[in-house]
């Protein structure tokens, strides 16, 4: 029993995770760049969150709404201000503008606000608990993992569906060749960076109302791991950051039952670099040869 | 239709055309031979935009397109079939023609024209829900053939259609490009095997270390004895 | 060839410039302690960062009291605060108090909150000889550490044995708990020396210790190590951290179904920590503390109603206490030693006795801890009662 | 160019350097120097060090590596053991925080050989968090509150350590080795296709550059009172990456100029840590965007001095 | 010179990529100070060939060996080291490196000095970068490059890149040379030069070549016999006479409609 109430934790911890992962590996497959910013875009999402619903006293749905719209105009706004003039610059430059934007999020941040954490309110949303065989569920868990299955289907069908997810895909594999084909090369990175702020943003409200604490480093460590899990499932891929967000929440809780809770990021880590030596394509990938 | 002025393209400080100018006329194949790195591809990418001249001008039906970006130029009507086909393998081949239509909203135009397409390769209908990374070379040249005229383009760069083909697949592939042609599309073509390009094209020119240095009607420089012996391995 | 000369040259002319860049502020700050009308105090506290509640609280705390005694002064002399902010850390601690004694030359620190950070400054108060108080500090090795005592340094607070014991006992004789689990924050010597405080006496009660869990402050999940404590099935948890984490801990912890009482010491004193848990997960959780807002003593009220004058109706919490005693603390030694000379003050501190302050009654014993009583506070519905006021 | 002149001008150099040692000595020993420039002076001398040694793994070997922390933090607790726990002296310690941090650039230098770019860099940050996370778990050195170190540290250690490294990276980097390493930076298949043992040179860059980081601790641990692996945290590795990129990735003069530089200002921002945070950001945006070169380039600041006429002689070391 | 033992011999090699042949069971020999040249259609598989040769791949199927040595599975380091040394068709130099700089990383596995006696700034470091220095000048002046030593390599115009990119090959002391379109982007003045120039240096180092080359006269006139290779299979092979009228050339390469 307490083996299946420690999976379940494990998922509502991943299902954080696989959020994040969404959008980290939607940028990562288009622009090919590690956006560390991405977990502050997320801290963001999660005090927009807030402020809507402790100052405009608005409920669940039309904060977390707030809360994406705002996220995907930051996003847009990073990507034009700071990683556009670089898209034909080394990866490095990138990493490191990357790095830059995200401490100049989180210290703007502090430093127009200050460091103190906020508390979300407790009752944004019902928090009821029922057992079923010994194991507790948490409604606000099922909820979690609820909506991470919903985005990702909307997300895969926006990637596979419509037109702008096909121009994503084009401009991800080939964007020369996409321009060819009069896609707006541009216009597609920035619809793919407010997308994938977006879900930063809606993990963040989601964030908030699971773990009530938030302060202005709080997108730091979750970033972090976000891109674990999109490493682990295969960089790029949808369902892959979806399922290594799962897995990785679910390697946390269970090295926390083993009793090593102390240890919990050490082992996402070692995860991450065990990946990416061995494994490098991620769960979901194809291997690609370098060409010379 | 296509008038180019003296144009000048940088690869960081390497100058990779020097002061090119030529002209094509509507309906017409024009083809530009030349030995590798001698600057055709660059040529093609310079019109399509995704390179843009330093110096100089590209004037399409009276328009100047030089720096234009690529997408305005495939809306002005201009679709550029690049070397080495790249055709997005990670989608099916339908996928890859809807992308070619990626600018046009007429959903009955497009439905008529991916008709036409599959008139002209009937392999692609075969393979429609393919992926198109699995794709032999020839039908993914067919794929990229098909991709760019599914924008309805006036002007057709195609850029080494034969590279990699087996013989009898170039001779299709030719075929239809003269038929393609035939219906009103005018075609600059960029091709290494020489005779066969002069073949088709009514016009030529001759590009070496980025620039022009000779051109012609087909049938001029098909006779001549440099063009033999620089091109075609006679000495 | 004239690569190295230069290189050596290169090294030398940037070593310097980074010198004489750095002497260059010099010249602003005055060099003594003690001249004139001021006395400086030097104030090292968490401004900013992790635990930064407690440092703010501490300096509201210390500038009423230095309001109040700069009205008549010490001898005609006023106090000034020079303050720095360590960010919560260790080794901004260190520089901040570097700062202090050598280029503001005051005459006494105050600081840190935590004992962490407290200890971080106990060499460089030392070795320049500068009396160091740390108002809420709960280690006993800030004051005496490797058999050895740091004579510089003292502290307004009890210390984390007494705390730790009074939870034992609390939890033996008030809730009857027979089994207990402990769950500390193993980034924090303050949790630790608690939890070891609390484990010898709860044993000593004839309890037992059914489970032993960390975690590092910063973590927000713990629902994964609660799943873990709540087969083990204890009576009562002992939770010696700070407020944040310990108001999630709750919070989680109601949420797995975990519902036996929770106690924690002084890190838990903070608005924050009930709207982070949520009034209702509260319930049934106690905390040790320095004082209570709600204690009928004179000296405590006229307190509570002089910080609420001067700070908008806030009631004041255990840490504004501390902030204000220390003040007093420090201006009582500096009165009696006659003197704003560091050693002297030193001296003064090391004879204080019976010296009625807001948290208590204290004399200093021979380790410069503080002799002095604990009370222990209920969260009734978010709100913290007076339960008791236990003496040592 | 002969030998002995080589020689001379180096000589020279080194006695320029010990006068101006000596100048610094004389002044904290009069006293005209408070402990609070001195601290200022160690810093600025750990993080010349630092930045020296992150730039031969970034700048020449081209390995983004973004978790110099680690080796920082390694260095750092070694060297207080040594002191600390088994009461050896100092300059034993300061080898053994070298050798120890070495070790684990070895280690790390494993990695590297089968991973490129920013796969290397999230692998390596990955490794600095877990180096700072086994430390936090080991209760011999204290766990997350720390070990408490005496100070140690002092200007002529500080003023060694710094001449020695800048001496060690520098000849190292000005000979066919450093050549061999910038080959792998500009290309690594060419450099292979060129009987370069790629292999090799990237994990000896990653050991000496982490030895010099690793000094670098036993110098930090011994001059702070107390570590904590918290210290050593990737935004320490984001520090020391800020150097080199400032600098200019493959200058050591502009990495030594950037670590001046920022000390400076970080010491006069103490008491603003947002804002220096802030500034650093933004530097480090603008810097990629409008001179991702860094301050220097490649070019080192002798080459500044050069006449021209003398330029053809020079050029090959500046740029090696 | 069929009657010499091969100097590198490659029996039925192939490899596939994902389930495509890019190059299979190709058979070649050369020579001892033979010029062959390696032609075929873009896309043919010769530069995968040279990968092949040179151990950026490793061959899927078949044997590669120099002087009898087996080449298979060793790095493309010890390859170079062993006696081949390539150009890129895409020219590969080390840009911000010096002209003499990027020769003189060719020289390293030659040189003697240890990182310590670098560091350390002993005699034998002097020496060994001294010898070095002379080395790279050396053949700088063969390619008439010595006035731009201290240029950064990618400051170089295009055809002085080109040659420089041999220079390097040259230093790194083949016994076998690949050169994969030398002649890419250069006019035929340069073409011409550049023909002189690999006929010289053959003759000079006691060189055996391997030339990949669209520029037919190019090949024509200085190899000595052809290898010709399409969708990754050799089609034909010979001297240049035998090859320009084999029909199956012809069909692949040349066009049809060549007399």
């Amino acid at each position: 029993m307490e083996l299946i109430q420690q999976l379940i934790n494990g998922v509502s911890l991943g299902s954080i995770y696989a959020l994040i992962a969404l959008g980290y590996t939607m940028v990562y497959g288009i622009v090919k760049l590690i956006n560390f910013a991405h977990g502050d875009v997320f801290m963001v999402g999660s005090f927009v969150g807030f402020y809507s619903i402790t100052v405009l006293d608005l409920s669940f749905v039309p904060a977390l709404l707030i809360s994406m719209t705002v996220c995907a105009l930051f996003g847009v706004l990073i990507e034009r201000i700071a990683y556009k003039p670089l898209r034909n610059a080394t990866r490095i430059a990138a990493l490191i503008t990357a790095i830059g934007v995200s401490l100049l999020i989180e210290y703007g941040f502090i430093y127009v606000r200050g460091a103190q954490p906020e508390a979300y309110p407790n009752d944004v949303l019902p928090t009821d608990k029922f057992d079923i065989f010994g194991v507790s569920i948490n409604s606000q868990s099922v909820l979690i993992f609820g909506v991470a299955v919903v985005l990702m289907i909307i997300l895969q069908i926006i990637v596979h569906k419509t037109k702008i997810g096909k121009a994503m895909r084009a401009v991800s594999f080939d964007a020369d060749a996409a321009k060819l084909m009069g896609i707006n090369v541009n216009n597609t990175i920035s619809a793919t960076f407010a997308i994938g702020s977006a879900l930063a943003g809606a993990a963040g409200v989601i964030f908030g109302i699971y773990y009530i604490k938030i302060e202005p480093l709080m997108g730091v460590l979750p970033g972090l791991k976000a891109f674990v899990a999109a490493v682990l499932g295969g960089i790029g891929i949808i369902p892959g950051a979806m399922v290594g967000g799962l897995l990785l929440g679910v390697i946390e809780a269970l090295v926390s039952a083993a009793g090593y809770s102390l240890w919990r990021d050490a082992v996402a880590f070692v995860v991450l670099i065990l990946i990416l030596i061995f494994m490098p394509q991620g769960l979901f990938g194809k291997n690609k040869k370098e060409k010379v | 239709m296509l008038k180019i002025e003296d144009i000048n393209v940088y690869y960081g400080n390497i100058q990779a055309l020097k002061g090119i100018s030529l002209s094509i006329n509507e309906g017409e194949i024009v083809t530009l031979i030349g030995a590798n790195g001698a600057g055709k591809s660059t040529m093609l990418k310079t019109v399509s935009g995704l390179l843009k001249p330093k110096q100089g001008k590209i004037l399409y039906e009276g328009q100047s397109i030089g720096g234009k970006a690529a997408q305005s130029i495939v809306k002005m009507g201009i679709s550029h079939v690049p070397e080495g086909r790249r055709v997005f393998a990670n989608m099916s081949v339908e996928e890859n023609l809807q992308l070619g239509a990626y600018l046009r909203k007429d959903k009955a135009g497009i439905k008529q024209d991916m008709e036409k397409v599959y008139e002209l390769f009937p392999r692609l209908l075969e393979r429609l829900k393919q992926q198109s990374g699995t794709l032999s070379g020839g039908e993914q040249q067919m794929l990229a053939m098909g991709r760019a005229l599914m924008a309805k383009p006036r002007l057709l760069l195609l850029d080494e259609p034969s590279m990699g083909l087996a013989p009898l697949l170039v001779k299709q592939i030719f075929h239809i490009i003269e038929e393609i042609n035939k219906t009103g599309t005018t075609i600059l073509l960029v091709e290494q095997n020489a005779n066969l390009a002069l073949s088709i094209a009514d016009r030529a020119y001759v590009v070496e270390t980025g620039r022009i240095v000779l051109s012609g009607k087909s049938e001029e420089l098909t006779a001549s004895e440099e063009i033999k012996k620089a091109y075609l391995g006679g000495h | 060839m004239k690569k190295k000369k230069l290189a050596g040259a290169f090294l030398s002319l940037t070593l310097a410039a980074g010198v004489l860049a750095g002497c260059a502020g010099s010249g602003s700050s005055d060099k003594s302690s003690g001249d004139g009308d001021t006395i400086k105090i030097g104030v090292n506290l968490e401004l900013s960062g992790g635990v930064a509640s407690y440092g703010q609280s501490i300096a509201e705390g210390l500038e009423l009291a230095t309001e109040e005694i700069n009205k008549e002064g010490i001898d005609g002399k006023k106090i000034k605060l020079i303050k720095v902010d360590n960010k919560s850390e260790a080794s901004e601690a260190t520089s901040g108090a570097i700062k202090l004694t050598s280029q503001d030359q005051v005459a006494a620190i105050v600081g840190a909150a935590t004992s962490t950070n407290s200890i971080a400054q106990v060499q460089i108060a030392q070795d320049n000889k500068i009396p160091v108080i740390s108002p809420s500090g709960t280690s006993p090795e800030i004051t005496f550490s490797k058999d050895k005592l740091n004579d510089y340094i003292f502290r307004t607070s009890f210390i984390d044995p007494f705390q730790g014991t009074v939870a034992a006992n609390f939890a033996t004789n008030e809730i009857k708990a027979k089994s207990a689990a402990i769950y500390i924050d193993s980034a924090s010597d303050y949790s630790k020396g608690l939890a070891d405080a609390f484990k010898e006496q709860f044993e000593k009660n004839g309890g037992k210790i059914v489970a032993e869990e960390a975690y590092i402050a910063k973590d927000t999940d713990f629902r994964s190590t609660l799943t873990r404590l709540k087969s083990d099935k204890p009576d009562f948890i002992f939770l010696p951290g700070y407020y944040e984490e310990a108001g999630l801990i709750v919070k989680q912890a109601r949420e797995t179904g975990l519902d036996v009482p929770f106690m924690g010491g002084d890190g838990w004193d903070s608005p924050k920590l009930v709207e982070i848990a949520g009034a209702k997960a509260l319930n049934d959780t106690y905390i040790t503390n320095h004082y209570s807002s709600g204690d009928p003593d004179k000296k405590i009220q006229n307190f509570v109603s002089a910080f609420k004058a001067k700070y908008k109706d806030k009631s004041p919490d255990a840490f504004n206490a501390l902030g204000y005693d220390t003040g007093y603390f420090l201006a009582d030694a500096i009165k009696r030693a006659g003197s704003a000379d560091s050693t002297k003050i030193k001296e003064a501190l090391e004879k204080t006795k019976n010296l009625q302050l807001v948290t208590g009654t204290f004399t200093l014993d021979e380790k410069h801890n503080p002799i002095k009583s604990a009370t222990i506070l209920e969260f009734k519905e978010g709100k913290q009662v007076f339960n008791t006021k236990i003496n040592p | 160019m002969t030998t002995i002149k080589r020689a001379k001008g180096f000589w020279l150099s080194i006695s320029l350097s010990l006068i101006f040692f000596a100048i610094i000595q004389v002044l904290i020993g009069g006293g005209s120097l408070n402990p609070f420039y001195q601290n200022t002076l160690m810093f600025i001398g750990i993080n010349i060090i630092l930045a020296a040694s992150l730039h031969l793994i970034i700048g020449i070997t081209g390995q983004f590596s973004i978790g110099h922390a680690g080796f920082l933090a390694v260095g750092a607790y070694a060297s207080a053991v040594m002191t600390m726990k088994l009461n050896m002296p100092f300059t034993l310690a300061l080898v053994v925080g070298g050798l120890a941090a070495a070790l684990a650039g070895l280690i790390i230098g494993i990695p590297s050989l089968r991973l490129k770019g920013d796969y290397l860099a999230i692998a390596t940050l990955g490794f600095g968090e877990i180096v700072r996370i086994m430390l936090l778990n080991i209760d011999y050195v204290g766990g997350a509150s720390g070990m408490q170190v005496s100070h140690l540290t002092t200007w002529p250690w500080v003023f060694a350590s710094v001449l020695i490294t800048i001496i060690v990276i520098r000849n190292f980097t000005s000979s066919t080795h450093g050549r061999a390493c910038i080959s792998i930076r500009e290309d690594e298949t060419a450099a292979d296709s060129m009987g370069i043992n790629t292999t090799y040179y990237k994990v000896v860059a990653f050991a000496i550059g982490a030895f010099f980081a690793g000094i670098a601790g036993a110098l930090y641990a011994h001059n702070f009172y107390i570590i904590q692996p918290s210290n050593f945290g990737f935004l320490k590795s984001f520090d020391i990456l800020i150097l080199v990129v400032l600098g200019g990735l493959g200058s050591l003069s502009g990495a030594v100029l950037a670590a001046i530089l920022l000390t400076v200002i970080t010491t006069f921002l103490q008491d603003y840590p947002e804002t220096r945070m802030i500034i650093y950001s933004l530097v480090l945006i603008i810097m990629m965007i409008y001179r991702p070169q860094g301050l220097m380039g490649t070019k080192e600041i002798t080459s500044m001095f050069k006449r021209k006429g003398g330029s053809s002689h020079e050029n090959k070391n500046t740029a090696a | 010179m069929k009657t010499k033992t091969p100097l590198l011999k490659v029996e039925s090699v192939g490899i596939q990529f994902g389930g495509l042949k890019a190059v299979s069971d190709v058979n070649v020999e050369l020579y001892p100070g033979e010029l062959v040249g390696l032609i075929g259609p873009n896309g043919a598989g010769k530069t995968t060939f040279f990968n092949l040769l040179t151990g950026v791949y490793v061959p899927t199927e078949g044997t590669i060996s120099l002087e009898g040595e087996d080449l298979k599975k060793r790095p493309p380091y010890k390859i170079t080291q062993k006696g081949i040394s390539r150009t890129f068709q895409n020219i590969r130099l080390f840009s911000e490196l010096s002209v003499i700089d990027n020769v003189k990383v060719a020289y390293h596995s030659l040189s003697k000095h240890s990182i310590l006696s670098s560091i350390l700034r002993m005699p034998i470091h002097f020496k060994g970068e001294k010898e070095m220095d002379e080395k790279a000048i050396e053949f700088l002046k063969i390619f008439n490059l010595d006035q731009y030593k201290d240029e950064k390599a990618k400051n170089l115009p295009y055809g002085k890149q080109r040659r420089l990119e041999i220079a390097r090959a040259l230093a790194a002391n083949p016994k076998l040379l690949l050169l994969d379109e030398p002649a890419a982007g250069m006019n035929p003045q340069e073409t011409h030069e550049l023909m002189n120039l690999i006929a010289l240096i053959r003759e000079k180092f006691d060189l055996t070549v391997l030339l990949i080359e669209h520029d037919m006269p190019l090949v024509m006139g200085v190899c000595e016999r052809i290898y010709v290779l399409d969708h990754g299979q050799l089609i034909a092979q010979g001297q240049p006479e035998e090859i320009r009228n084999n029909p199956k050339v012809i069909e692949a390469y040349l066009g049809e409609e060549v007399s």
